[in-house]
């Protein structure tokens, strides 16, 4: 496989403790607001459920603080993480789980299918690596437009079984695109355990094949995550093309709110919860380097739950768009001449 | 019994009757399928005959397709129908013309769930018509559970490919299902209800909708002949005409969006062959040119409903 | 000029006025593509501006939906339209309902070569009722090389993705095209003849064989309207109901298997906005619901040609 | 890269002599029978062309060489080769590209769509890798009767970057399944160098990241092929899976009848057609080794081109199908109630 090798002038810095200490405070709200999201999809308050992504914040959140704001991201079917991280306002976000017009999409997408064009996200996506064939299609876009600009396509471990994330993985590395493929590899897709359907050492060195710098990186470490998709922006940036980053991570819920499969052993469960919480370890780190007092976390942890409140609200007093509307702006031609209904 | 839970016992029933079908999709063998419509089948049979899958559409089909031509009778569940789009060519290209080409039967039966319903743009496809114009295939939507399992059997038998959609608002429906030997033929429809003054053409859970307007119309006095497709192709035409002939008057319900449904469709159909048993023009009543949006007051404003219906079969009789 | 050579003219003029054109697919910058249509434009705009890809069409297209939304505007060339079964997921579920979810255009060209001809049962694909039926997308299939010029300026100067099919059996076809502002609006029907006996309606080739159906009934006396659609998704609605009006007779003409055809779809519309217009049924000419066959005799069975269109006029007319 | 293995105890033999001077023969078939519709194409005689696979003869000889009949093969759009190779009679298959009712699939299908099922072709392939998903579900298909069959899969380099192809391969490697998956790697895929739009070292070694046994073989040299076919399918009937080919070979003419492009060098045709033969090759080495004699060598030219002759004047003599047929037996729906037309 072919290791990418650390660049030999860093364009990027480590973050600082203070920085840190802000950096699990989204990893917070993004915890906080996927438990609520998942409590509210219980009650069915959110028409067609979610796909929580507990346990997946590191993933999200270092990510992100190796990108610019300006770089794009496109998600896949469980993509909160990467909306919240990416800047999206969480009161938007929710209202967009509930259907409402003060949604990111107005309510027409829904929790698979959120957007924000100004901070960079350019969709979660409902299809399996279908959000990665739109980073690609942004980082040529990118290319052909010489914007230093960069893009970044999640898809999980099941999206590495699709044809067409390999299509698009080949096609950046032919173009030298700067397109950074995320597989983020919490074992299972659904109830299916991954290692069982999926050929090859690992997902990494599968890609590896397709001759671009992968590496596999642990998902529960945020600097971890940080540092790898930092050296594959530099990458990206300096013009040497595609990289790709095998995550390994678990999320803590079942694969969308409400499954109760049996399908993973509580042993396993449990040592991913106990041992591996991205947010515990970074929180631990912290106050042991002194960097985090309890009255801080207790600060993040209130911040973090006004928030998701916040949201909330926002998001139950806001009005569905006008039903008028629904098939409006299909298209420019959808009231061509004897097209108006 | 419930609409998944037909489709499940009539698969099973042929299973046992017929060592060389065999299952395939995701989450299959322990959980029954995202809609439970396999449920039980993998510990019964096996993982030799409830085979998970990677999510790999297009090998999925093409699996089957080439399993079909050695002689099983594979079962390959997409779960969503929109997901067949990343398994086109292994569709209309391969497992459609294999017979055309080289005579080589490909009995594959492909099972999806379809339909108007949550979920948002990209999993609520309506995409019957898109099968149904590919020569080759047939395409089955039921409405009921007896007409679930009745289908899957004869699908189980036929010796071509069929496409096996459940709507989703049917998931959980409840009905009287038939024995191991009750089959429902492929192209078939059904009368669902019985009347001389309005038909209403619909299929899938526009049957529900269709009786709805029915019982409606009854109540002030007009009758409404309704029949549910059930076979999108082969279209049952005959059964069609004959509604059509005794009645006049024509209502199609379709909730696809207009240009290509499955309602015009049918509409030319009736121009072409009862074009002088008309009294009046066609009522088409269908969905926009539109995505299907996520919230539900959207979807509820593009879907159409009871109210359409009724409407529109009292401005056909009212115009006599 | 040739029909291939129009659209590479367009194509052209359009790349020099705006720098953020350009044209991606199999073949292109030496070659020109396998018919030539992109010839010479490698040379003259460089690698950056026509790129050879490897055969991936679903990457192809998700990089050109991508490239849209940039703000770019790339032109997707799959060669033969019977690939894009490689790239559905990324034509339906992504390019056509961006604008939709999310408010953002995707401007977005996907060429292809169509139509009913010589290679076999699966480079012969009828798709254009495919992609017409799936909301947010347009589909052009232009019969003249003015047409395909104008359109495809029109096409690079949309917000939308725009299906561009060129037949097969037209690639060679010559006639003058429009100069560099000569657009041809999408969704515009072009009356290809004038006449008021009978309306013949149909689109790319078909529109070939409209017009020597119709120089044959006009030695007996009978002046066909001919409409040649130019767009299938927007319908030109409008032209064909003006026609249907006037003549109150309608033959639709379509090399496509006929259930799911645009013909049927067709009928269904003027069944829906012009039955009191109608003096008789609609006399709608498909091939079978068949693949295609090799071998040109076979071929030949199944296309609908100038006599069936001649005799179903004829028919119409006589039973005045 | 995996490389595979010599098995243990093999369970194939080496051709003599003999059985080496008949490949040869075989080969030579296939030459004049590819120079033959290659010419006649270019006369229009062929409607739609060919794809003529002069210079491949190697691969599809040593390939059937390790097959049994009843093993099954499907091929690509310049399958010729394996076709004849595998059996199929050179009249019915020149019928076939003529259009006549004598062909293997009574001339509905033409070049890239011959077939036939008692000698184990299932189909030459007009959809780029769509012949491998064929072979996929025939090996799926012999495991789940529980026979012995195994099933091969031919594809061209520029089918190494069709996603499809992918998928196959990964669900042979997670079922098991008897299937051989051979990229026949010319360099090109129509005018297009592939180096130029394939990321990674080589297939073979994209192959191995999907975790099968992978290997490059020289696909000029027929007792290469046959060895790592051999041992390919002896791992398929001990049931242990699914291995990978990368063959290395040459189209010695345009990718299809009449295609002059220069996007090859002169060099480059030259070397190949001057040194990498694989029919002068075996001669040589036949002659060489004292197995073949001038006149054993004139009498397979002589039987080739008779063979071809006659197969040209079987075609020619033929007659179409039936026109009124043309639309049958598409489905056993097809003349359901009103669906007559
Ligand atoms: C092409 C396609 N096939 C199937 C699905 C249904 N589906 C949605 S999520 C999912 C599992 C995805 O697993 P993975 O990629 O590992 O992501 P995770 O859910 O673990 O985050 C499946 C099968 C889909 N959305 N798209
Ligand atoms: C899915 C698909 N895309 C494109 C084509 C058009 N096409 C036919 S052959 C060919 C080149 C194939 O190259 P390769 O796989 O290397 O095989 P070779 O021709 O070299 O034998 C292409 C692009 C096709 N038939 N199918
Ligand atoms: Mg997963
Ligand atoms: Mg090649």
């Amino acid at each position: 496989m072919d290791k990418a090798d650390p660049p030999s002038a860093q364009d990027w810095d480590f973050p600082s403790e203070e920085e840190l200490v802000d950096w699990l405070g989204e990893m917070i709200v993004i915890r906080r607001f996927e438990e609520q999201a998942d409590a509210l999809s219980l009650k069915g308050m959110i028409p067609g459920g979610i796909h929580p992504a507990i346990g997946q914040e590191a993933v999200a959140v270092g990510v992100m603080h190796a990108l610019q704001q300006s770089d794009v991201v496109a998600g896949s079917h469980r993509s909160h993480h990467h909306a919240l991280a990416k800047g999206l306002s969480p009161k938007r976000v929710m209202a967009e789980l509930y259907g409402r017009s003060s949604g990111v999409a107005g309510g027409r997408g829904g929790s698979m299918h959120l957007a924000d064009f100004d901070l960079g996200l350019w969709g979660s996506n409902g299809i399996v690596g279908g959000g990665l064939g739109i980073a690609l299609g942004a980082a040529l876009g990118a290319k052909q437009l010489g914007l230093d600009r960069i893009a970044v396509g999640f898809f999980g471990d099941g999206g590495a079984n699709t044809g067409r994330v390999w299509e698009f993985v080949n096609l950046a590395v032919a173009w030298t695109l700067p397109l950074i493929s995320i597989c983020e590899n919490n074992l299972y897709a659904v109830e299916t355990e991954s290692a069982a359907v999926t050929g090859g050492v690992s997902v990494a060195e599968r890609a590896a094949g397709f001759g671009l710098p992968s590496e596999q990186v642990d998902g529960q470490d945020v600097l971890a995550i940080f540092e790898a998709t930092s050296r594959a922006v530099e990458r990206a940036r300096a013009g040497t093309g595609p990289s790709f980053l095998e995550v390994l991570t678990y999320r803590f819920k079942g694969h969308n709110t409400g499954e109760v499969g049996r399908y993973r052993s509580d042993e396993e469960i449990a040592l991913w919860r106990d041992s591996r919480d991205p947010i515990e370890r970074l929180s631990a780190r912290l106050q042991g380097a002194g960097a985090l007092s309890p009255e801080r976390l207790l600060e993040l942890e209130t911040r973090a739950h006004d928030i998701v409140q916040d949201a909330t609200k926002f998001a139950e007093d806001s009005k569905c768009s006008d039903p008028s509307t629904a098939a409006d702006n299909v298209s420019v031609w959808n009231n061509w001449k004897g097209h108006a209904q | 019994m419930s609409y998944t839970a037909a489709f499940q016992q009539g698969v099973r029933e042929e299973m046992l009757l017929n060592d060389s079908i065999f299952i395939v999709g995701t989450d299959l063998y322990e959980r029954g399928g995202h809609w439970a419509q396999a449920k039980g089948l993998g510990p019964e049979f096996g993982r030799n005959r409830v085979k998970d899958t990677p999510i790999s559409e297009a090998a999925m089909v093409a699996a089957g397709v080439g399993a079909a031509m050695s002689g099983t009778r594979p079962i390959i569940d997409l779960n969503f129908i929109d997901f067949a789009y990343g398994a086109m060519d292994e569709i209309a290209n391969q497992a459609a013309k294999i017979r055309y080409m080289w005579g080589r039967p490909v009995p594959l039966l492909i099972r999806a769930t379809s339909g108007v319903a949550l979920a948002g743009p990209q999993h609520n496809n309506s995409m019957e018509m898109l099968f149904a114009s590919i020569p080759g295939l047939a395409v089955v939507t039921p409405a009921t559970p007896r007409d679930v399992k009745g289908l899957v059997k004869s699908a189980l038998r036929s010796e071509d490919p069929v496409i096996f959609l459940m709507h989703k608002k049917l998931t959980g429906v409840k009905g009287e299902v038939g024995g191991s030997n009750d089959l429902v033929p492929i192209g078939s429809a059904h009368r669902a209800r019985q009347g001389q003054d309005v038909t209403i053409i619909s299929h899938s859970f526009g049957t529900v909708t269709a009786m709805e307007a029915a019982a409606t119309l009854s109540k002030s006095g007009i009758e409404a002949d309704v029949i549910d497709l059930r076979t999108i192709y082969p279209l049952d035409e005959e059964a069609v005409l004959a509604s059509v002939r005794r009645t006049g008057r024509v209502v199609i319900l379709d909730e696809a969006p207009r240009f290509g449904s499955l309602a015009n469709q049918v509409a030319a159909i009736i121009l072409d062959k009862a074009f002088w048993y008309l009294d009046e023009g066609i009522k088409v009543i269908t969905a926009p040119q539109s995505p299907v949006p996520h919230s539900p007051e959207l979807v509820a404003a593009i879907v159409p409903s009871e109210v359409d219906v009724v409407a529109a079969a009292r401005a056909l009789v009212a115009s006599r």
